[in-house]
């Protein structure tokens, strides 16, 4: 039904990289085979434990989280992990993350043989690149990074950024190095304060924001950046949770479209919306409502 | 799933909810539920004080956004519920030894669940709530109403100098489980714990213990823990 | 009760600018005067007709509006609201924007005698600065804007940015000039589709998003800039419909905090707030709850 | 303004709505409320179809978010109303002429308040509805089913060709209010107009409507206009 990169993706729904974990447990509650895609935890070189608790606030319409990225680092993902992915009748997306470009570039030769479809970099890790930055905001650091990425991978690339004041720069470098495409939107930055003690409810004070109340941010993200790069594949996704959210972010211009905490909210949430997906497409056509926003 | 209220008494801050699934659920006593009403994004977990066929009931403190909303349901409406999630306490306790259960406020209620599937492993209850308010609505004469007693759940316990081969089952507050880890040194304490969950399944790593074994989600590995096992100070 | 840049304030709250009008309208439905202050619609120097409709779109727990800065220009503002704002028993902001730095300048100068408090300069208008980027991102344009306006201003002037991803710098920026203080958040950008028509709601697509939704994204802004500028004035804003949302911003590090989509939805609301901080302050002190979640 | 739900009958797609307010608030046809359900954040507004001491009724098309949650409001239920805002249709006409009314589908309801309230200047009456759903829960012999009569409303007062005296008042969606304008030209206008709103008192700019004197509110400014003086295609 979608092809990017020259991938046939069943439907456009996939799993966001997070909330559904490494997909065995959500495995118990759906059948992942009925899915577009399902995109797998951020993995990092080593094994990361994660913050204290609590890493889950609960805000008007969405949800704050702040998980620090617990992962079993790249040896155990890949003993305890890869083959179940590996065995999915599905398209798996492969997020990984790291400090520095050298963990990107590793991660990928580790993971090169495996039968995931997309490398997804996850650059919003609180990583510091070559110019003192973060690499998620850094042109230059992006360039470079995916332009050796491509260099030695032998699955399209994609890379996963937030809201930015110069996105389309980022984006742009991006598409310079060779990127196959982009995964918008990462969490936007959120606080809650209990009144009662006057401190942060998460340990960090600000933890990542998801759900409905970031969709009109996510949406406006993903169209704006499809304004700009035409034929750039987009993964869109932040606040999903029904079908017509889907087909907002396809008019939009999002080629797929991922649940994050969607499916964290409900598990079997996901296989809903592609049945009415299903019923949807049916008397409306894919391609016609793609990116139908931004014409006229 | 979609069940529908069949039954609802409250006083200003307990609520205590049932609710008919639409088919049998089977339920373990410390197991939950992730809970929410119709309209609301994010489910929540509750414990569940009584199941029996397709009637599911809970006890609900009203704390907040949602449990205040669950307040004003009314007989007919119909809430979300999945589950039932986690490890129960009979899949995780020493089943030779007897228990005392302690239950602060609504934790007290999978210890009563507990209590009415397996009597025999019980050897006393308490289940300790701030102010009577709680008895218009929980009929048990093992109440343990502090402003009443004057001294404490725990305080009682420990004049009542329980042998060291009882164990303990508590639910409560992180304060309370701590305390009962510190008072009853030596002896077996299982604690069914809290946590801000995202999923309920395991999936989402939101909601964390540090144990002797690294880290476990408590949606998935617990509720219930051997409290010889978890960090309760990370 | 709040003292900032030596003006005192007899409550935390003031209406933001833009959805309480220029207050004669609101004053038909509350006693201004009761207020800590109230903000006037921006003002340009010519007068702007604003957007076609629909401007209005309701989203979760938010709005979106596409007002496009309707205002009657700065001579219609002196005839027919000055003098109603100047009458007035609670500490007037005037918001002024434009299209160039000059543009700035001649309005404070227009305005430079009226009795309000404080110039807030919106620098989030479409408006484009020396360096070819809009001035609300403009490192050196911030700081010359300012440095100027200071030199010729009787008043304090606060900056009204929004949610971007170096707000340090431009901050850091306003500050070099001279900057009394810091209006944050204007609106993050937000879209609409409808899928019936496969078209934006809004004619211009995206419009600024406002309401609850958006204030976990408000509060870590006002946390994420009190932490690096620990004296700077900031009066917060964004999704305030309680008193405890206010007090949160306090907490996060506000001292003032703005109510815009509160207002909007209901008039009565600030009044409502100002009533139950009243009692909560009976037993709290603001200067201990200001800035408390930043501590330890 | 917290009233409470004393009446209330729906079909699918319509809502009769009766609350009852703390106070006696007069309303003049064609002014409006801001309404919302009390967890809801934002109003909306609807006009009112009959008012009379502390009782208001609106007649309410179900189409989306929040009158989807009106619809499931229980009598004894709460919602909040704020109002009445706008220039009624009595503050606005010309009061030497008689009036053909023209309601589009719950545009009706402020026609029917005027009509109960200055019968005297009523000529005509037309509520059109595209099908006969409304009938179980209006009780008029004034509706116009599309369905039924099989042209629509202004082909139908077309053909009983109205004497160039009567005016017009309309309310309904814009392409019906377009469409009175066009095919009676030459005939005054009067039409209650449609906007999504913000603030519903002329604060938030939220509402506009291009006039010959410039861009007015139609909250405030309006909602009933003289067509002759509003653009309807900015
Ligand atoms: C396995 C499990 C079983 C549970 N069983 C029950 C039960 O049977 N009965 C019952 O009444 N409650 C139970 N709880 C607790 C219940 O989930 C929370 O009380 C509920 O989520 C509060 O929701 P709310 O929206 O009303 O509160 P909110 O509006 O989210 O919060 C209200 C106040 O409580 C605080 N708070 C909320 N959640 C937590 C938390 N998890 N830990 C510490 N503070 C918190 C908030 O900071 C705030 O001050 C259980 C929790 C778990 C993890
Ligand atoms: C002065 C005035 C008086 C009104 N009186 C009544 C009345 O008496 N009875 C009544 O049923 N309705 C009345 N309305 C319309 C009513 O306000 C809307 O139908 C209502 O806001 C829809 O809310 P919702 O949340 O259910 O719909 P939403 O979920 O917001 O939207 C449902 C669908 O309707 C569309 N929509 C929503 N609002 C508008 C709009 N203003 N214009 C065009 N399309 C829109 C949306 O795009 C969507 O497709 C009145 C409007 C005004 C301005
Ligand atoms: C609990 C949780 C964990 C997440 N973990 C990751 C992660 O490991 N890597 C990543 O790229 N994004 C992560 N995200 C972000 C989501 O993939 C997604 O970009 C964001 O939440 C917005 O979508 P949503 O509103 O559908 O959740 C996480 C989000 C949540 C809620
Ligand atoms: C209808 C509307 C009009 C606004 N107009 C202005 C404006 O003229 N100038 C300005 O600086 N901000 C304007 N804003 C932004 C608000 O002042 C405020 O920064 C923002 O809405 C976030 O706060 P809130 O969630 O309380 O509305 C407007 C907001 C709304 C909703
Ligand atoms: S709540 Fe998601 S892992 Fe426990
Ligand atoms: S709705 Fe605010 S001006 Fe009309």
């Amino acid at each position: 039904m979608v092809n990017i990169c020259g991938i046939e993706f069943k439907n456009p729904i996939i799993i966001a990289s997070g909330p559904g974990g490494n997909g065995q447990e959500l495995a118990k509650y759906i059948d992942l085979n009925k899915l577009g895609g399902f995109t797998a935890k951020t993995v990092t070189p080593d094994e990361k434990e994660g913050n204290p608790p609590p890493r889950i606030v609960n805000v008007k319409a969405g949800i704050l989280n702040s998980i620090g990225l617990q992962n079993p680092g790249i040896d155990k993902f890949i003993e305890d992990d890869l083959n179940f992915l590996d065995s999915l009748d599905t398209n798996v997306i492969l997020s990984i993350g790291g400090d520095k470009k050298e963990d990107y570039l590793n991660l990928i030769e580790r993971l090169n043989d495996s039968k995931a479809v997309i490398f997804e970099l996850n650059l919003s890790c609180p990583n510091v690149g070559k110019n003192g930055i973060p690499l998620g905001i850094d042109k230059e650091g992006i360039y470079s990074l995916v332009k050796e990425a491509k260099k030695i991978s032998k699955k399209p690339i994609f890379i996963k950024l937030g809201v930015e004041t110069f996105l389309e720069d980022l984006v742009e470098s991006a598409v310079k190095g060779g990127v196959d495409g982009v995964t918008l939107i990462n969490s936007p930055k959120g606080l809650k304060i209990d009144i009662n003690t006057g401190k942060p409810i998460l340990k960090r004070a600000v933890g990542g924001f998801s759900g409905p109340a970031i969709k009109p941010i996510a949406l406006a993200t993903v169209y704006r950046i499809r304004k700009v790069f035409r034929d750039l594949p987009i993964i869109g996704m932040g606040g999903v949770f029904t079908f017509e959210d889907a087909i907002e972010f396809i008019m939009a211009g999002a080629n797929l479209v991922g649940i994050g905490a969607g499916v964290m909210s409900d598990p079997e949430r996901p296989i809903n919306i592609i049945k009415e997906l299903e019923e949807y497409f049916k008397v409306h056509d894919y391609q016609k409502i793609f990116n139908c926003a931004l014409e006229g | 799933m979609k069940c529908k209220v069949i039954g609802k008494e409250n006083t200003e801050n307990y609520l205590f909810l049932s609710v008919e699934t639409s088919e049998i659920i089977n339920v373990l006593p410390g197991q939950f539920f992730m809970v929410k009403t119709e309209d609301y994004d994010f489910p929540k977990p509750f414990s569940v004080i009584f199941q029996k066929g397709k009637v599911i009931e809970f006890l609900i403190a009203v704390v907040g956004d949602l449990t205040g909303r669950l307040k004003k349901l009314k007989i007919g409406d119909f809430i979300d519920i999945r589950g039932p999630y986690g490890k129960s306490f009979i899949e995780t306790i020493d089943k030779n030894k007897k228990y005392i259960l302690i239950g602060g406020d609504c934790g007290s209620a999978p210890l009563m669940h507990f209590k009415n599937e397996y009597p025999e492993l019980v050897e006393n209850e308490y289940y300790g709530f701030r102010t009577n308010e709680i008895k218009s609505i929980l009929d048990t004469d093992k109440l343990h109403i502090d402003e009443e007693e004057g001294i404490s759940v725990i305080e009682r316990i420990k004049r009542e100098n329980p042998s060291k081969n009882t164990g303990f089952l508590v639910c409560g507050s992180l304060n309370m489980i701590k305390a009962v880890k510190n008072e009853f040194k030596g002896y077996k304490v299982y604690a069914s714990l809290e946590a801000r969950m995202g999923c309920g399944v395991g999936m989402c790593k939101g909601c964390p213990i540090k144990t002797k074994d690294g880290i476990k989600m408590i949606c998935k590995d617990g509720p219930v823990f051997d409290l010889s096992e978890v960090d309760l100070e990370w």
